[in-house]
């Protein structure tokens, strides 16, 4: 018994229409993927529905319309032996209060199915892995909101399953901890062959975590696409760093052509350069102006901003294609 | 910690590791699920004080046999001056100590403990009840249970697991010991000649746990608060015992009336399991144990109902 | 970590420890953070003197000395430094075991002190049956507002965290982002002198964060001292540059990052250097990278180069810079490019961001 | 006796109230009296929105009402129709009937006839004079002192600090520019409307509903469950400040060792609150021949002495509270 490979399954999670209504409010409208195993994004803000689509891949809601695989599992059908090839790590802290976290890793690979002594063994490895050895006896009341975060992954890691359901894994951590999380996020992907879906409103995440995406905004699919391709445009921002008075210097960089999206009052410039703008320039005018230039870095774009990009061409699209659609 | 994961570790030590094996059905999650609750239960201080308080009632019942048994072995055949009334054997006098206090090793003994020990499994099964099931409810642990391959009837099936563990920690096994004790401190035939009361032990251990620990279930996964759930479940053992009394011994109604009374009404089927002998004076105002069967099975029936139709809702999950 | 708590702390009081700098919040000196003219009798908004917080053998605040009065302060450190137990503290939720916190001049568990201070906490529990109004308005009343008193601040404060839309609903639909500004309302109503956010912007999506961070430079213009919480470092970094930086129950260092990293003196700055494309034809067929590196070599403050392997997907080469002298050491960078004709993508000082600070202070206080 | 009961406790309350109100002005000024008394509508009013607690209660006590309301309407507070012997003779009253018509038949001297008319006049007189000992026994000292009284205090005592404990929302109040004492009498001031409503306004339906006996008891033991309702609330309360887990606590109290030191032979009951409630209502009902089964075993306090016990108790475990309340630092519950 391996891992599910692409081979024995071609698609990890295809969806047909789904939705989904609590009460009259309705959280997924239609959405219709087919995503291949890899390291997916579940991007969108909060309130677009991303909990209860990973609720309903793991079979804990049923769909109020359409239907759905997932890893060749019918939703709906067996949900338990779906849920044995999925570790899920919630978003909310779902600990059960008393125990100690070796315990409960351990108490996770049981539910899952895997003998007692197997479990214990394992979680202990698991929890190792996730450089919590020191803080296995600790009980969880007493666990910092970082360490819960690597718990809920333990405890989704301990059966080792073929595939994640990762509900926004770095929601409260410091710096540090989420780009540590990321990397973990990233080896398992990479290294050992775990597809996952990771949900986040952070596009960071899903840049550094995965190769494609998928944006969902009140409950709608926005977009799917690789994310390779989300991020290509970006190339024409950049984020300055100047030491001096800049207001020549902007007046100066406007002149030229270049589009400066936000300045923070303490020397730090977002700009939008014209095509074919070689960053020597940049150089050469805070010279000119007898400033120091101390940083220069390629900028991302947040998600706002492409939420409203997706959203622009969705509408023309949709408006193009499909009419009633948003009727 | 943060500086620590800069630093790079031994990288053998770090690997993740697969694992390969065979899981097992979801039904062995249960008890897992069961022990758990267990230990997360007896981590309370309360608890362990409730639980020493209902076992003053079992000491006492322990202690009674050992010392009156001890007592006649002391016991000369000498007769003894008792006041201004006579002469007596001090054996006879035991004897009917022991008859007086029912600690003779008859079915009376148990059913009296049995009996005495209502208020406070009522007591510990309140606690249980609000953190077992309410504390799954407030602090968000039901998702990391679903999330597992068991269905929500496991999930029950592993909190009720927990629940009948109490109650027979509370009732059953303590009984258990006394049977065992009599056996020992008069003779081995006992455990002969009486199988029939270990198996009434039994027995009444069933029916209560069957009964109480569906309505516990479904009590507090309706009620999921402390303090509502203490209400109705005082209201329940308490007020119904009290007005029942009220209605039989007081207004002298039907005797009928005492069926109101579920802790009475396991009663009464524990006397019938022990075979305890009618009293006529007593047992004429009692109702007869097979309505008390009745009530009691409509009543989990019910309860079994509501379970079913309360796990089946989506919004437990949310 | 168990060193740390009991050994360095010996000989040297009351002073903060750090790596080897000691900088309390009035010795250094900042436009930004400039103290408002105040009779030298006032007492100061706040001051923590070597407070500390034990849970039972657990030990959560350290010799904390911290003075504010005015201005924004971030407060800074990984999860489980004690920045809540410190603002738990100041807002009198807490007592200290060892030490004293006056809010001007009160102790912070009085009632006295309580009037001053504005408190959003970290919790997320509401009276959930209630709309977000209705428990404004009855916070409000709280403080001992009349009614039509109450309801006037109520709309302002709602207004002002623009919530003032959509505050009818009842509190247990909220999200995340509505909830943080809830607390936050309730924190503005009695319009105290002190605010003290503990982690604001947690859970908030990105158009939120920003209306947030607007919200607090005015706050702070308006003359109101206010003390943060925050992992989201790059967030508070946007915010404000002085920030107190916390590890282990200690605050390591307080003063702007610039100050803070100055000081850091046995690390030199670590630069990165992208620079695309191959070199000119009189050079051979050498890469771009290995010119500059070599150039870099003969300056001045220039003390180490490293060339890195470039990222598989782009066409850019990484340098590796140590240097000294910033100041010095970006204007002959800037020279170098003009005058060699280099092609820089990306230039970026890998760490004098807070993180980087902490970071280093962390690996001080651990070493 | 009643009156200067009840202006006591009248004066009582009066100065709790005006300790209160100096207390809080006392400390900072007018807003804050304003503040205080926010704090107890709006106790009082989440009180209410703990919808399913106040429905139990509520639907528990209809319910004992209309089981009282039913006995009455059947006339079962009297021993008329109790039969001697058990369930299968004449009822009480033809044996009364009885008796009259024996005697009248057997003996006519005149003397012996006065004797004889007196006896069966007597008899006949406690048969039916006998609701108010039944009423009392059972409805007011079984159901309601040892089950209702104690259950709606403990429900909504403990919830007043307790619930708000346990729903991380104290952070709000403590957070607020009032003093913790104005914070923790001001709760309970906004619980007492909900206790005495209940017990009291409880205690007078379930009374109404007995009829006449009811009409009785009620005029005669309202004191008592007055002065209990405070002392259990004040205790219950201070539960709520003091423990974690403060309904379970209080529920061991009420049904277990308030049972078992109740019946206790000696000094031992002389610790619990019910003891000296069931003491006033034995010194209030004497002249209807009320008493303890066991007199010399129960032991019974004079009934001013043990008002002022508990009365006493009321304040003492209020201040004591008050000093708890005062000095713990709350945290959250994970």
């Amino acid at each position: 018994m391996g891992p599910i490979t692409a081979n024995d399954n071609p698609a990890m999670i295809d969806l047909r229409n789904l939705s989904r209504w609590y009460g009259r409010f309705q959280a997924l409208r239609e959405v219709s993927f087919q995503l291949a195993p890899g390291r997916v994004g579940l991007l969108g803000p909060n309130g677009a529905g991303k909990s209860t689509l990973l609720k309903i891949l793991l079979g804990l809601l049923p769909p109020s319309s359409g239907s759905g695989r997932v890893l060749g599992h019918v939703l709906g059908e067996d949900s338990a032996a779906l849920r044995r090839t999925i570790g899920y790590m919630p978003e909310s802290d779902a600990l059960v209060p008393g125990l100690r976290g070796a315990e409960y890793v351990a108490l996770a690979g049981e539910l899952y199915g895997m003998p007692r002594r197997e479990a214990q063994r394992r979680a202990h490895e698991v929890l190792t892995y996730l450089e919590l050895e020191e803080a296995r006896y600790r009980r969880l009341e007493e666990y910092s909101t970082g360490m819960k975060q690597r718990l809920k992954l333990a405890q989704a890691l301990v059966h080792d399953p073929p595939m994640l359901l990762l509900d926004e894994p770095t929601s409260g951590l410091d710096p540090a901890g989420r780009e540590a999380m990321l990397r973990l996020l990233l080896t398992l992907g990479r290294e050992h062959g775990k597809a996952m879906l990771l949900s986040t409103h952070l596009l960071g995440d899903v840049e550094c975590v995965c190769d494609t995406v998928l944006i969902l905004h009140q409950g709608r699919l926005l977009l799917q696409g690789s994310v390779a391709e989300l991020c290509r445009r970006r190339h024409d921002r950049y984020r300055l760093q100047i030491q001096g008075d800049a207001t020549t210097f902007r007046e100066e960089l406007r002149l030229e052509g270049v589009r400066i999206l936000h300045d923070n009052g303490r020397g730090e410039l977002r700009v939008v350069v014209p095509p074919g703008w070689a960053t020597r320039t940049f150089f050469a005018l805070a010279d000119n102006h007898r400033l120091l230039l101390r940083g220069i870095q390629p900028d991302d774009e947040d998600l706002e901003e492409l939420f409203h990009r997706v959203l622009n061409e969705e509408g023309r699209h949709g408006r193009e294609s499909e009419p009633g659609r948003d009727a | 910690m943060g500086e620590s994961r800069n630093q790079a570790a031994t990288p053998e030590l770090l690997h993740y590791r697969p694992w390969r094996g065979a899981f097992r059905p979801p039904i062995a999650s249960v008890w897992p699920i069961a022990r758990v609750a267990l230990m997360s239960l007896f981590r309370k201080w309360m608890f362990w004080v409730i639980y020493v308080l209902g076992l003053l009632i079992f000491l006492l019942f322990f202690f009674g046999q050992y010392l009156l048994s001890w007592a006649q072995t002391q016991a000369g055949e000498t007769e003894v001056q008792l006041g201004g009334w006579g002469r007596t054997n001090p054996r006879q006098l035991i004897q009917l100590f022991r008859g007086l206090l029912k600690l003779d090793g008859g079915p009376q003994t148990y059913h009296n403990f049995f009996s005495y020990q209502g208020y406070i499994v009522m007591i510990v099964l309140a606690l249980a009840g609000s953190i077992l099931i309410g504390n799954d409810l407030r602090f968000g642990s039901l998702p990391f249970y679903l999330s597992k391959p068991l269905s929500r009837w496991h999930y029950l099936l592993g909190k009720g697991l927990a629940v009948a563990v109490f109650i027979n920690l509370m009732t059953t096994v303590p009984a258990l010991l006394l049977y065992a004790q009599w056996g020992l401190l008069e003779s081995w035939d006992y455990f002969y000649e009486r199988f029939d009361l270990l198996l009434g032990i039994l027995g009444y251990g069933a029916v209560l746990t069957v009964t109480l620990t569906l309505l516990l279930l479904a009590t507090a996964t309706w009620l999921r608060r402390t303090v509502p759930l203490i209400m109705t479940w005082t209201t329940l053992f308490f007020f119904f015992r009290l007005l029942a009394s009220a209605l039989v011994d007081g207004l002298r109604f039907s005797p009928r009336w005492r069926l109101i009374d579920l802790w009475n009404s396991t009663s009464l089927i524990g006397r019938t399991c022990l075979g305890v002998p009618p009293r006529p004076m007593a047992f004429a105002n009692q109702p007869p144990w097979h309505e008390a069967a009745l009530i009691l099975g409509g009543v989990s029936l019910l309860c079994l109902i509501y379970l079913i139709r309360r796990i089946q809702a989506v919004e437990i999950v949310r | 970590m168990p060193d740390l708590l009991d050994s360095p702390d010996s000989g040297r009081g009351d002073r903060p420890l750090t790596a080897g700098l000691d900088l309390s919040f009035h010795e250094t000196i900042n436009p930004n953070h400039s103290l408002t003219v105040a009779a030298p009798t006032a007492a100061p908004l706040l001051l923590c003197q070597r407070v500390s917080k034990w849970y039972g053998p657990v030990i959560g605040v350290n010799q904390v000395t911290l003075e504010l009065r005015s201005g924004i302060t971030g407060l800074v450190g990984a999860n489980g430094a004690g920045k809540s137990t410190l603002l738990r503290l100041i807002t009198g939720h807490l007592r200290p075991d060892l030490g004293c916190i006056q809010v001007r001049g009160w102790d912070a568990w009085s009632t006295e002190a309580r009037q001053h201070v504005g408190y959003c906490p970290e919790t997320d529990a509401f009276y959930e049956e209630m709309s977000g109004r209705q428990f404004v308005e009855s916070m409000a009343r709280l403080c001992g507002y009349s009614r039509r008193e109450a309801r006037k601040r109520t709309e302002a404060v709602l207004e002002r965290v623009g919530m003032a839309g959509r505050a009818e609903r009842r509190l247990r639909g909220y999200s995340k982002g509505m909830r943080q500004r809830i607390k936050l309302a309730q924190a503005l109503l009695h319009d105290p002198e002190l605010l003290v956010l503990d982690e604001p912007l947690s859970g908030i999506d990105p158009v939120g964060r920003w209306e947030f961070i607007r919200l607090f430079r005015d706050l702070a213009a308006l003359g109101k001292c206010l003390l943060i919480s925050s992992h989201e470092l790059e967030e508070l970094e946007k915010l404000t540059d002085h920030i107190a930086i916390m590890a282990h129950g200690r605050i390591a260092a307080v003063g702007t990052v610039a100050q803070i990293r100055d000081r850091l003196d046995n690390h030199p700055l670590l630069i990165r250097i992208d620079v695309r494309g191959h070199s000119h034809a009189e050079h051979g067929n050498e890469r771009e990278a290995r010119r500059l590196a070599a150039a870099l070599l003969k300056l001045r403050d220039v003390v180490g180069v490293e060339l890195l392997d470039s990222p598989p997907d782009e066409s850019v080469d990484p340098v590796l810079v140590r240097a000294r002298n910033p100041q010095r050491f970006f204007q002959e960078l800037t020279h170098l490019v003009l005058e060699e004709w280099y092609e820089i993508a990306r230039l970026e000082t890998l760490d004098d961001s807070t993180q980087a600070v902490l970071g280093y202070l962390l690996r001080g206080c651990s070493a | 006796m009643y009156q200067s009961i009840f202006f006591f406790c009248f004066l009582f309350s009066l100065s709790f109230l005006g300790v209160l109100g100096v207390l809080a002005v006392r400390r900072a000024g007018l807003s804050q009296t304003r503040a205080w008394c926010y704090l107890v509508w709006l106790s009082w009013q989440r009180q209410a929105r703990a919808s399913q607690m106040v429905w139990i209660a509520v639907g528990l006590l209809a319910f004992a009402v209309a089981l009282v309301a039913i006995f009455t309407a059947m006339g079962a507070w009297s021993m008329h129709y109790w039969r001697w012997p058990y369930r299968q003779g004449p009822t009480f009253l033809q044996w009364a009937d009885e008796i009259q018509i024996v005697m009248s038949v057997r003996d006519s001297s005149a003397s012996g006839q006065g004797v004889q008319a007196a006896l069966a006049a007597a008899v006949r007189g406690i048969v039916e004079h006998s609701g108010f000992a039944i009423f009392s026994h059972w409805g007011v000292f079984l159901l309601f002192l040892s089950f209702l009284l104690p259950l709606f205090n403990l429900s909504f005592a403990t919830e007043a600090l307790g619930g708000e404990r346990e729903s991380n929302s104290l952070i709000w109040l403590l957070s607020r520019p009032l003093p913790r004492p104005a914070i923790y009498l001001g709760k309970f001031v906004a619980l007492l409307p909900w206790t005495l409503g209940l017990n009291l306004g409880g205690f007078g339906l379930l009374c109404l509903a007995g009829g006449q006996p009811g009409w009785l008891a009620f005029r005669l033991y309202w004191p008592a469950v007055l002065a209990a309702t405070l002392a259990f609330s004040s205790l219950f309360y201070l539960m709520g400040a003091w423990f974690r887990r403060p309904a379970v606590a209080a529920i061991v109290y009420a049904f277990f060792l308030e049972v078992i030191l109740g019946n206790m032979p000696g000094y031992m009951k002389r610790i619990s609150i019910g003891f000296y409630t069931r003491c006033m209502m034995f010194d209030a009902a004497s002249a209807f021949g009320i008493q303890p089964e066991r007199p010399d075993i129960f032991l019974p306090v004079e009934g001013t002495t043990a008002l002022a016990v508990l009365l006493g108790l009321t304040i003492a475990l209020l201040g004591i509270g008050t000093v708890i309340f005062s000095r713990t630092q709350y945290q959250e519950i994970v």
